[in-house]
C-alpha cells in the first residue's frame, strides 16, 4: 500500500484536521466534533438547509460541497462507510433555518437507513426535512429499476442546483422540486483502470487485470457492467456516451452541462482527450455544451479512470448552475 | 413466572457479544464474498460499545434500555446491519417503553414489533437473502412457543433452531438487497452474512439462558 | 501503459483540442496554431506581458494560467520538452501590449535556449522583454549552487505575482522586481513514491521500488537526494520541511502561503493529512499561514507523490497574492 | 580554388543525416544512460527536416541559407541539443551573410564562429562533457588545416579525428551541464551523447568530401 498516510486508523481524523487548519474561517466542526462538518459563513434567516452525508475517501465529495452557493452541512463517516443516524440527526437540527432541511444525498443502503432515523429523529424536534437520494449511475442498474441506482459525481450538480434555489429563498417544496428536476437531467457513467485501497484494509478489495478496463465499476469497486481489454479514450467515450444518450432523451438545439470527473489517479490531460471526444458527440448531434467541469469532483482515492455526467439544462437549471458559488474545493467563479 | 429485566438484557448483550467476538474473521470472511467485508468488524464494535454502555448505564425503563441500546450501535456501527439492528432495537424500545421487566409474551412481542421495524425500514420481505431469513423465523418461533407458555430456555432454543434453519436456506437465494445485490446470480450459493448475524445473536440468547 | 489515450502520437494535440473546446471563450491558439496558448480576453494597453513555456505532461502547469491575473500567454512544447524559439517569438509578440514582456519560466536547459533565442530575436522587432528563470526547487542543487536548481511548483506563485503586479500596470522593471523578490521568498520540495509514463516512450523512464520512496526527485523523474523505504506522512513532511527551512529564514510571527502539490496521482486526502502536519510544524515556531493551495497544481502525469512550497509574504506579496485571479484551471477566488 | 556553395551545403546536410539514421538507436541508447533518451530522434528529426527544406528552396546567399536551417532545425528538434545546433547555425549564418560561396578558410572562420556562439549560449567550456568537447577540437584543426591550404577532403578528415578523439576524452569527464549533471559522478564512464553527435555531424561532412 503506496499511501502517504501516518496510521490507517487516523486517515480520517488526519484529513479533516488539515482540512480545519486550512479552512477554519469557513468550515467548522459541530461542536468541536470532527464528523460533522458545516459552514462557518453567516446564512440568512430562512433559508431552506441543504445537507448531505457519505464515507470518507471521495474527496471533495461529500464535504467539499460546503460552502456558499451549495450545502450548509456533511456528516462524514470512515472511508466507505455511513456516519450514524445521530451525527446526520445533529447537523439536520444545526442546518435548519427555519423552513426546514434538504437531505441530498446518494443512494446507498447504510446511508439510506441511517438519513431515515436522522429525520425521524429530527421530527421530534419539529424540524421540517425533505429526501432526495441520488440515483444517477446508470450503469448500476437498468431503466427499469432506476431507483435502486447509485449516486455518484451527478451529484456535484445536484448540490449546486439546490444550493443556489435555496439562496434565492425558495421554500423547501421549491428547493426539492428544481432538485428533482435536475436530477431527472442528469446521467452519469464511470470506468476504472485501477482500484483503490481502503486504508484498514491495506490492500486492493477487488483487482482490475494490468491490461483490463472495467466499465461501469462503482466508486467503491462495485462490479460495473463491462470488464474486457484497455480501449483507446475514443472507444472507452463513445461506448459509455451510447448508454448514457440511450438513458436520456437529448435532440438537436439541446443544452448540457457535461462533467468530466477524474477518479483520483487520471491525468487532467486524459480528462480534456475524454472531454474532446465527448464535445464532438454532442456537437455532431447539434447538443451544445455550457459550463464544463473538468477535474476532480467525486474520488475514489488512488483509484484511476474517469466518469461522464450530462446535465441536461433548461432556462431554469441553467440559470441555477450558473449562480456564483464558492467552498474550500468548489467554485464555479472560474468555470 | 420467569421476567426478564435490565439485567438479563445486560446479559443477553454480553453473550451476543461473545459470539460475535469470537466469530468476527467468519463473519468477515462470508461479508468480504458479497460485500465489502466490514461485517466481522462493525458487529465487534457494536455490540462491544453496547455492553460497555450497558455497565455504565442506571435505568430500569426497558424502553429506555432499548433506546440507549439502539443509539449506541448506531454511533457504533453506522454500517447498513448496524443501522438496521439499530432500527430493530427502537422498534423494541418503543413496544418496552415504561416498563421495568417483560415475560416472554412481552418480549416475543416487543422482538416481532423489532423486526417488523427491520423489515419496514429496509424493505426486504422473508426469502430475500438478508438476516430478515433467520429473524423472521425466529421471531415466529418466539410468539408460537410463548403463547403455549413454554420456559425462556426453550423459547430461545427454538427460536435459535428457526434462525439457524433460515438462514442456511440463504444459501440458495439470491441477493436483491444491499452491496450483495450488484453480484446478482454470482451471489447464490453463498451463505447470507447477514442471516448469520441474526443466526449468532439468537444463539447468544439462548446461551445465556441456558447458562 | 494503463493510460485513457489514443495514441501516444496525438496526447498533445488532442489535450490541446479538449482545452480549446471547453474553454475556447477565454483562451485560443495564436493564428490557429495549438502550440501557441494566449488570452482571448480583452488586455488594456501598456499591460507588461507575461508569458512563459515549457513541455507537456504538468496540467495546469502551465499553459492552465493564462488568464485574468494571471499570464498572457504559453508556448507548449511535446511531453517534457521545449517548445520551439520561433514559437515562442511569435507568442512573445502577440503578448506584447505596449510595455514589454516578462518571460518567466523553469531552469531547464532547453527552455533557457529557446528563450534566449527567442528573445534576441523579438528585439528586431524592437520588443523589449525581461527574463526570469524559477529556481524554486531546492532538492536540485545545494545553496551555493542555487542558481542550477529547477523551476517546480513556486512557478504558480510566481505567474501569480507576476500578473497582478502586471495588472496594477507596475512598468517592466517594476514587474520584475517583485516577481524577483518573491522567487527569493519561495522553496519547494517534492517526494516521489511511483514514476510516470511518457505516452510515446509506453513504458516508466524511471522505477520507485515498491516499498521505496524518492525525496527530491524532480518533475521529469529527475534523480531525488534520498531515496528509502516508504516512511510516514508526518516522517516525509518532517524530512521535507527540515530541509526547506534551513534554506529560507523564517522566523516567529513571519507569515507564509504554502502549497501542497499533488503530483498527479496522490489523493486529496492525503495532500491534506501534509498540510496537516506543516500547518502544526509552523504553528509551533509561530509563522502563520495565509491563503493555503491545495489540490494539483504542478503535476507529472500520473506520478503519485507530493510537492510542499513555502511562499514568506511581506505586506506588497501579500497584496498581490490575494488581488483577485481566474483561468479556467486556477483561481484564488475561493482559497 | 575548392568552394562550398548552396550545393556543398545541400550535400553535406544529406550526408549528415545518413549518418545520424544510421546512429539512432545508438545516440538514443548513449543518452538514455545519462539523460532521458530522446536525442536519437530529435537528430533524425532534426536534419530529415532540414534536407526536406533544403531539397525545396531557392536560396543562394548562405548566410540566408543558414538562417534558414537554424530555424528549420528548432522547429524540428527544440531539445537541448536541437537548440544549441540550431544557436550554432545562426553563429554561421552571421559570417557567411551576403556571400553565395566561401573557401575553406571562409568556412572554418564561419564553423568557429558557430561553436564560439554555442559556447556562449551554453555556457560550457572545452572539458565539461558536452559536445564542445568534439566541436571545439574539430574548429581548431580545421582553422589550422585551412591556413595551411589543405584541400577540402583533408581538411574534414581531420576534422572529423579530431572530433573523435575529443569524443572519447568525454568518457573520463564528469558531466556538469544539461540534465546529465543531475547524475554527478555516475555520469563518469560513459561517453557524452552530444559529443557523439558533435563527431557524426563531422564524419557526414568528410564522407561528402571524400566521395
Ligand atoms: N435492505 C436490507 N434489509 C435487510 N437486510 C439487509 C438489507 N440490505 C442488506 N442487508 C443485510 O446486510 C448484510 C450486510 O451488512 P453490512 O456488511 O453492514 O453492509 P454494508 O457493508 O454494505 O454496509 C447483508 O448480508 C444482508 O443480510
Ligand atoms: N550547456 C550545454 N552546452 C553544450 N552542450 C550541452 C549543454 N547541455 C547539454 N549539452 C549537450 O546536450 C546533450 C544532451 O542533449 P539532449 O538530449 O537534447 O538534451 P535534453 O534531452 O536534456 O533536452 C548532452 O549530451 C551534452 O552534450
Ligand atoms: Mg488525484
Ligand atoms: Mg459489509
Ligand atoms: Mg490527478
Ligand atoms: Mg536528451
Amino acid at each position: 500500500m503506496k499511501k502517504i498516510i501516518n496510521n490507517p486508523e487516523s486517515f480520517v481524523d488526519e484529513t479533516m484536521a488539515g482540512i480545519h487548519y486550512a479552512y477554519g474561517d469557513r468550515i467548522t466542526f459541530l461542536n468541536g466534533d470532527n464528523r460533522i462538518l458545516i459552514k462557518n459563513t453567516p446564512t440568512p434567516e430562512g433559508k431552506v438547509g441543504i445537507v448531505t452525508a457519505g464515507g470518507s475517501g471521495h474527496l471533495p465529495v461529500f464535504l467539499g460541497y460546503v460552502g456558499q452557493g451549495m450545502i450548509d452541512g456533511c456528516a462524514v463517516g470512515n472511508v466507505f462507510a455511513s456516519p450514524s443516524a445521530s451525527k446526520m440527526a445533529s447537523m439536520i437540527e444545526a442546518c435548519d433555518y427555519g423552513s426546514g432541511v434538504l437531505c441530498l444525498y446518494g443512494n446507498y443502503g447504510g446511508d439510506n437507513l441511517n438519513f431515515d432515523m436522522a429525520t425521524e429523529e429530527v421530527e421530534f424536534s419539529d424540524i421540517k426535512t425533505a429526501t432526495i437520494r441520488v440515483k444517477d449511475d446508470v450503469a448500476s442498474s437498468p431503466k427499469e429499476s432506476a431507483g435502486k441506482r447509485r449516486g455518484v459525481a451527478g451529484m456535484v450538480y445536484a448540490f449546486k442546483i439546490a444550493g443556489a434555489a435555496a439562496e434565492n429563498m425558495l421554500d423547501l417544496e421549491g428547493v426539492t422540486r428544481v432538485t428533482e428536476k435536475a436530477l431527472q437531467n442528469i446521467r452519469t457513467m464511470g470506468v476504472a483502470l485501477t482500484p483503490c485501497i481502503v486504508p484498514e484494509v491495506g490492500k486492493p478489495t477487488f483487482t482490475i487485470e494490468e491490461d483490463q478496463m472495467e466499465i461501469g465499476m462503482g466508486i467503491h469497486g462495485e462490479p460495473g457492467i463491462h470488464t474486457g481489454k484497455l480501449k483507446t479514450a475514443d472507444e472507452i467515450v463513445d461506448i459509455m456516451m451510447e448508454i448514457i444518450m440511450g438513458d436520456i432523451e437529448l435532440s438537436e438545439g439541446d443544452e448540457v452541462s457535461i462533467m468530466v470527473n477524474g477518479l483520483g489517479a487520471t491525468p487532467l490531460e486524459e480528462q480534456l482527450i475524454c472531454y474532446r471526444r465527448i464535445h464532438e458527440i454532442l456537437d455532431a448531434k447539434g447538443i451544445s455544451s455550457y459550463m464544463p467541469h473538468i477535474g476532480e469532483f467525486a474520488t475514489s482515492m488512488e483509484m484511476s479512470g474517469v466518469s461522464i455526467t450530462l446535465f441536461k439544462l433548461d432556462d431554469e437549471l441553467k440559470e441555477l448552475l450558473s449562480q456564483p458559488a464558492s467552498t474550500p474545493f468548489y467554485t464555479n467563479h472560474n468555470k | 413466572m420467569e421476567k426478564i429485566t435490565f439485567r438479563e438484557i445486560t446479559g443477553m448483550f454480553e453473550s451476543i457479544k461473545q459470539e460475535m467476538l469470537e466469530h468476527k474473521d467468519y463473519l468477515i470472511q462470508l461479508d468480504a464474498q458479497n460485500g465489502d467485508g466490514d461485517l466481522g468488524i462493525s458487529m465487534s464494535s457494536g455490540f462491544t460499545k453496547t455492553c460497555e454502555m450497558l455497565s455504565s448505564v442506571e435505568e430500569k425503563d426497558l424502553g429506555k434500555v432499548f433506546l440507549k441500546i439502539s443509539k449506541t450501535f448506531n454511533e457504533a456501527a453506522p454500517s447498513t446491519m448496524g443501522t438496521l439492528l439499530s432500527i430493530a432495537f427502537m422498534g423494541m424500545a418503543k413496544s418496552m417503553k415504561g416498563q421495568e421487566s417483560v415475560d416472554i409474551i412481552g418480549f416475543s412481542k416487543s422482538f416481532e414489533n423489532g423486526v417488523n421495524a427491520l423489515m419496514e425500514k429496509g424493505g426486504a420481505a422473508p426469502g430475500e437473502k438478508t438476516i430478515i431469513d433467520s429473524f423472521y423465523p425466529a421471531a415466529q418461533s418466539m410468539t408460537r412457543d410463548a403463547d403455549a407458555q413454554k420456559s425462556m430456555a426453550e423459547v430461545f432454543q427454538n427460536a435459535e433452531a428457526a434462525a439457524q434453519g433460515g438462514m442456511e436456506k440463504t444459501k440458495n437465494m439470491k441477493s436483491v438487497h444491499g452491496r450483495a445485490a450488484y453480484y446478482g446470480e454470482q451471489s447464490i450459493g453463498i451463505q447470507d452474512a447477514g442471516a448469520t448475524v441474526g443466526m449468532l445473536i439468537m444463539k447468544g440468547c439462548a446461551s445465556y439462558f441456558e447458562a
